[in-house]
């Protein structure tokens, strides 16, 4: 990956609101043309990230490069150039139309506005007739996120990004917004990162996912998180009772920290518990949804031991052999040194 | 003192009178000067003309006027005309001083302590009062009740007095005024009147062209001089307010 | 210029004096003012909610006789509050001309339709999902309109701060109503009003900073309800 | 289902925004101590709906009875008993106690005020020393979110409808919503509506849904919708076209109207095609998601043909018979005799 | 009483007659509220909302004494101005006094402060969303400024309208720079002045309620661009 590649590069970027960090990313590269998918949960920094993109937003230390420059908000060669769906879309007031066209019109490319509008109200399922002419309160609440995307879309930007782009909006127009972002990407070689608590959508959408906790970016997409309390048993491990009863023994962490991650490829998954010896975690549970991931034809399990959700990437060969469906009863096994603390 | 014509700042009863709108366009007419006029207090008239602002002045009070000279900021001072004061109050009279002289009318009221309305503003008007308290030996009575101080114009000040059932001092043509706006039969009534102090002498004043070289001074002379012509002495003996003469020509 | 130098001056000195007439005067006016000031927010905070908050007919209309109302001129209010209560008016008996509490109540009328306009603009740009969520809170009429008001508070602050340097500062219905009888019913205003006419332009600049002064240690304790 | 144990009876209930209409109900029961779902698209009443049974808005025509009277916005009998957890939740300017607390104060019920904003807290995963003091604006999206659910749980409603309540939420957090919900239906005999876009979490908390579609009610819960254009072929049936050139026929509508709904009891699966004869419909596709249903322990499957979804239950025996798994090639099978049109 | 009837059908009279003084009145008095209207909303809009918008230190300090700056007398300003244009002023050389030039910059100073402090606190309820909305939508600081003026015009509106109001119905600068010179500076309200002082209070009524009528034709055209 040469640095022409990149479309962004974030160096040693930390965010405080107030004297609260929220943010700390040593090294992060975006490449041009990618789609990232960021993952994580509630308050764990995604909108933070996103505004810092978008450059709405100044971090308090590091430096963004954006197409190998540092850049600042306000700066001309981004303004135009990076455009971002906020977590709450605001409609300005005024009709839909104008929403819509506002973005072009400050750029001042107000040629076929008309059939523009028109074709970005299609690409997030409106139609023109019905709604362009609304005013910007006349809308139930997944259609003014689609016409925030709307009038993200129809910019063209270089950089699209997406805070939750589908949070109330149907599985139809869920659909139809992935077809407009890889399109956006695959007609204009945009860059996309997408934020989103839909993990099946952003997957089929995205080729990488970041998983963010806590201000701190996992490269390796979802993976499996172990908040505490934990219970210290003797030098060399915690372990972590389950409500039913179950225990979860992980090799205690070097430093003072609170939270585990168990990686997706640490995992394996069985009908019957293996003899003592091997693995030293067996967990027992039940899968409760199957997901296709698009890429890879690969299925992403969700798997819950009592109030734990555990995921794992199976093949279908996996499902066939274990005759797997959702319902069934498994053993989740893995082994306390694969743990990783954060 | 604007490019054409002049101007003149004036007392308000000049022209609340309706004096000037009837005089001033004989005045444009026979000279070919155009002039405008600000009405406003004597003093802030006298501080227009020192600041400059105007041409000429039209005011009465005496004392201040001969001061102004004095101090250099007005020229030539020309008495033009006069009318005279009165005091007026309520038709049944609580402090008995009909026909009074003026000082044992100002005495009566004070010992009655009945209410006496004084503009307490610096007017002309103000200032004779004032002298008229001192004439009759008493202090002025700034701080008692029943003296009060309306800061106002004379009409309002007239008002105030008949809302209150007091005294106060007037020029004649504001009394003839608010008579006549309370179709003859006003509350107040003229309790004295007559003496030789009340008179109430009006001058035209030019500015010093030391003080003030961008004053008109030969237009303003050119005002002063029609203000004393026969012509105009004439015109104010005719003008007249409600059926009754209001000012008397005594330009020497 | 030189009087605006001495005014400066002689308001020091008329503030450190305790000259009678000057602080009688800021007496006569802090009173007034602020009898007007509760009055016409009691007044205006309702009837600017009501106007902002619902939707009926004739309300454009309102508000546009509202908005009218912000140019009453002071002499005419001055004149109308007269005629009511002068000694011939329908409420000559309670003998309230040349009194501060006649200027007050005129007073009342002019601020009135600035806090009632300008309330009902703030409350209208409340977001629709404001109401909404009081009401499936179970909130009542009562508790809509001082959640709501509570909500909007700076711009009430702003509304109820214009009102309150638009009464501070007006002479006509002081001078019309209260006569400007020295010692008992003069304002600043009106003794600016009066030292101007006399030509003492040094008085009037100085009493107009004592005005000024009076507005800014109000406005100064009201900025601490402000937050940054 | 005797009178006495309906929550709500809606009779002839239609609402229209301007002129256009959005809810034409004409008889809906929801029963005390139950919950709804409520499924549907954008624009499809849903939100309308809800707020109308918060009787936060009245319907332009008909009536709609709480526990058996004809009930007004404002009237004290559900004023303090029935609260919405709006779509776009508003926190009021003040801090996060503040506004949990606010219910409470204004129904004078403030004994143990902390105590219970605490609890209410800990409900939906937040933690009071944390956030009690944080600005309304200090919050993360889904921080946000919770808060207003908090603020509405710590009421202990009669009635509790939720619009959307995990839209911005994450995984973790919809868990404890499902939670506190079912808690409020068991410890307090709460009634619960909820709506929301996703079907897995709403199929795991409701007893019955709701499928709404243009303002009509379809009480059996979640159906399959196929929207037009569709071709005219002959006097008896419609043909709709799909991207890849499958063909579904339908039986002609007998009145003017554009939507077809097929319900997933009258749709099967299998792997190979069927001889001609029997079902006049088959469309091969594939499986893209497989979500375990809790209450019943049947599996929702969604099949994606071409670029429509639908949407079937099946039992785990079908699944292991079938070998399916996410990915897998399946024909989908249904007659046009059983479309239904609205 | 009978003075306000009697001001009532005056005011008709005084119209239809097309009594030249009034309205020479008249028409002075919509030139310079016009033209101070015009400039004071081009100061204090700009002014307001950076105000408004921005955070910065020293903020809280500036907007007291904007709100201080409401509280200015008229009078006050009239002297200050008076000071600035009269002959011996800085500014005497251009003849600015007793024109109607003089007033209007006399109430622009008046007008500036209710502009620039509503302005001000209508952009402070602005949504942070939206800010966040204009940037990432790739608006330049031109566009911030106007788009966000656009989504409160119905709060600026308001600041304007109270301007207006303000500046329609004030007497001490038209009175101290213009000088209330009949037939070229004098306006409505010094009109009113002149006719209440004579004791003509029906006259004043009348020319108050012509006032009040020019105020209201303004705010019906105003208010059909006031959605419902
Ligand atoms: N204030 C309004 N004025 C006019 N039409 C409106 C208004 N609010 C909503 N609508 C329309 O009414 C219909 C129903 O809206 P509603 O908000 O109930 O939908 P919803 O099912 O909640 O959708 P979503 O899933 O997007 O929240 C939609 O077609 C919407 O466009
Ligand atoms: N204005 C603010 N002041 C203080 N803290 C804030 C502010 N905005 C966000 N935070 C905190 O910063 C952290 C990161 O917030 P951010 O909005 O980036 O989270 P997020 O990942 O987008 O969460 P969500 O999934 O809920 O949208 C959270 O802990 C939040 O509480
Ligand atoms: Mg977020
Ligand atoms: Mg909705």
């Amino acid at each position: 990956m040469t640095q022409t590649d990149l479309a962004y590069h974030l160096k040693n970027i930390q965010h405080y609101y107030e004297n609260t960090k929220v943010l700390d990313i040593d090294d992060l590269k975006i490449r041009k043309g990618s789609i990232t998918g960021l993952l994580g949960p509630n308050g764990s920094g995604k909108s933070t990230l996103l505004k810092l993109l978008a450059f709405a937003q100044k971090p308090t230390m590091g430096s963004i490069f954006y197409n190998g420059r540092i850049e600042f908000p306000f700066s001309p060669t981004v303004r135009s150039k990076v455009t971002l769906l906020t977590q709450k879309p605001y409609l300005l007031k005024r009709i839909v139309f104008e929403n819509i066209a506002y973005g072009l019109k400050i750029r001042k490319e107000t040629k076929f506005l008309e059939d523009q509008v028109k074709k970005a109200l299609l690409t997030v399922g409106l139609d023109y007739q019905n709604f362009a002419a609304r005013k910007w309160h006349e809308l139930s609440g997944g259609e003014a996120q689609r016409v925030a995307m709307a009038a993200r879309l129809i910019l063209k930007p270089e950089v699209l990004l997406l805070d939750e782009p589908i949070a109330s909006v149907d599985t139809e127009s869920a659909k139809l917004i992935r077809k407009a972002s890889l399109k956006a990407r695959d007609n204009w070689g945009a860059t996309l990162v997408i934020a989103s608590h839909d993990l099946q959508w952003l997957y089929s959408i995205s080729d990488k996912q970041l998983s963010i906790f806590k201000g701190n970016i996992f490269s390796t997409g979802m993976e499996n998180i172990i908040t505490g309390p934990f219970v210290k048993t003797d030098e060399k491990s915690l372990v972590k009772k389950l409500g039913d009863g179950q225990i979860i023994t992980l090799k205690a962490p070097t430093q003072e920290v609170c939270t585990a991650v168990i990686r997706k490829k640490n995992i394996s998954i069985a009908l019957e518990r293996q003899p003592a010896g091997g693995v030293d975690n067996q967990l027992s549970g039940h899968i409760i949804s199957m997901l296709l991931e698009k890429k890879n034809g690969q299925i992403m399990a969700t798997i819950s031991i009592n109030d734990l959700s555990l995921i794992l990437r199976l093949s279908p060969d996996q499902i066939s052999h274990l005759d797997l469906y959702p319902g069934k009863k498994v053993i989740l096994q893995f082994h306390s040194n694969d743990v990783e603390w954060i | 003192a604007g490019s054409k014509g002049l101007m003149m700042a004036t007392t308000t009863s000049t022209d609340n009178t309706g004096l000037l709108d009837y005089l001033i366009p004989h005045f444009e007419k026979q000279t070919n000067i155009s002039l405008k006029w600000t009405a406003t207090g004597t003093g802030k008239a006298l501080k227009l003309g020192q600041n400059c602002d105007v041409d000429v002045l039209l005011v009465h009070a005496p004392p201040a006027e001969k001061k102004y000279i004095a101090n250099g900021y007005g020229k030539d001072r020309r008495e033009v005309m006069y009318n005279d004061f009165v005091i007026i109050g309520p038709e049944n009279d609580p402090a008995g001083i009909k026909g009074k002289s003026i000082s044992d009318a100002l005495s009566a009221v004070k010992n009655e302590q009945a209410v006496f309305m004084s503009r307490g503003d610096d007017s002309g008007t103000n200032k004779k009062e004032k002298l008229l308290w001192k004439n009759a030996g008493i202090q002025l009575p700034d701080k008692e009740k029943w003296y009060v101080q309306t800061g106002q114009g004379m009409l309002a000040t007239i008002n105030v007095a008949q809302e209150r059932n007091g005294y106060t001092m007037t020029d004649r043509g504001t009394y003839i005024k608010y008579q006549s706006q309370k179709d003859g039969n006003a509350p107040l009534k003229i309790l004295v009147e007559g003496d030789s102090i009340l008179l109430n002498q009006y001058s035209v004043l030019t500015l010093d062209p030391k003080n003030c070289a961008n004053a008109k001074y030969d237009l303003a002379l050119k005002f002063s001089d029609w203000m004393a012509s026969q012509n105009a002495q004439n015109l104010i003996k005719d003008f007249r307010l409600l059926g009754q003469k209001l000012f008397i020509p005594n330009a020497k | 210029m030189d009087f605006i130098v001495a005014g400066f001056i002689k308001a020091f000195e008329l503030l450190i004096s305790g000259d009678s007439s000057t602080w009688t005067a800021v007496w006569a006016t802090l009173k007034v003012s602020t009898c007007s000031m509760l009055l016409s927010i009691g007044a205006g905070l309702p009837c600017g909610f009501l106007l902002g908050y619902f939707d009926f007919k004739g309300k454009k209309h309102l508000r546009t006789i509202l908005d009218t109302m912000l140019a009453l001129p002071t002499v005419f209010i001055g004149l109308a509050v007269y005629a009511f209560i002068s000694h011939q008016g329908p409420l000559g008996e309670f003998g309230l001309l040349f009194t501060l509490t006649g200027i007050a109540i005129g007073q009342t009328i002019l601020a009135f339709p600035i806090v009632a306009a300008l309330t009902a603009s703030t409350i209208e740009s409340i977001d629709h999902d404001l109401k909404l969520t009081l009401v499936t809170l179970g909130a009542g009429k009562r508790n809509i309109i001082t959640t709501c008001l509570w909500e909007v508070r700076f711009g009430i602050l702003a509304a109820a701060v214009t009102a309150y340097g638009r009464v501070l500062t007006e002479v006509g219905i002081s001078m019309m109503v209260g006569g400007n009888i020295k010692y008992h019913t003069r304002t600043i205003t009106t003794a600016i009003a009066l030292e101007t006419n006399k030509g003492l332009f040094a008085d009037g600049i100085a009493l107009g900073l004592v005005l000024i002064m009076i507005a800014f240690i109000v406005n100064l304790s009201l900025s601490f309800l402000r937050k940054q």
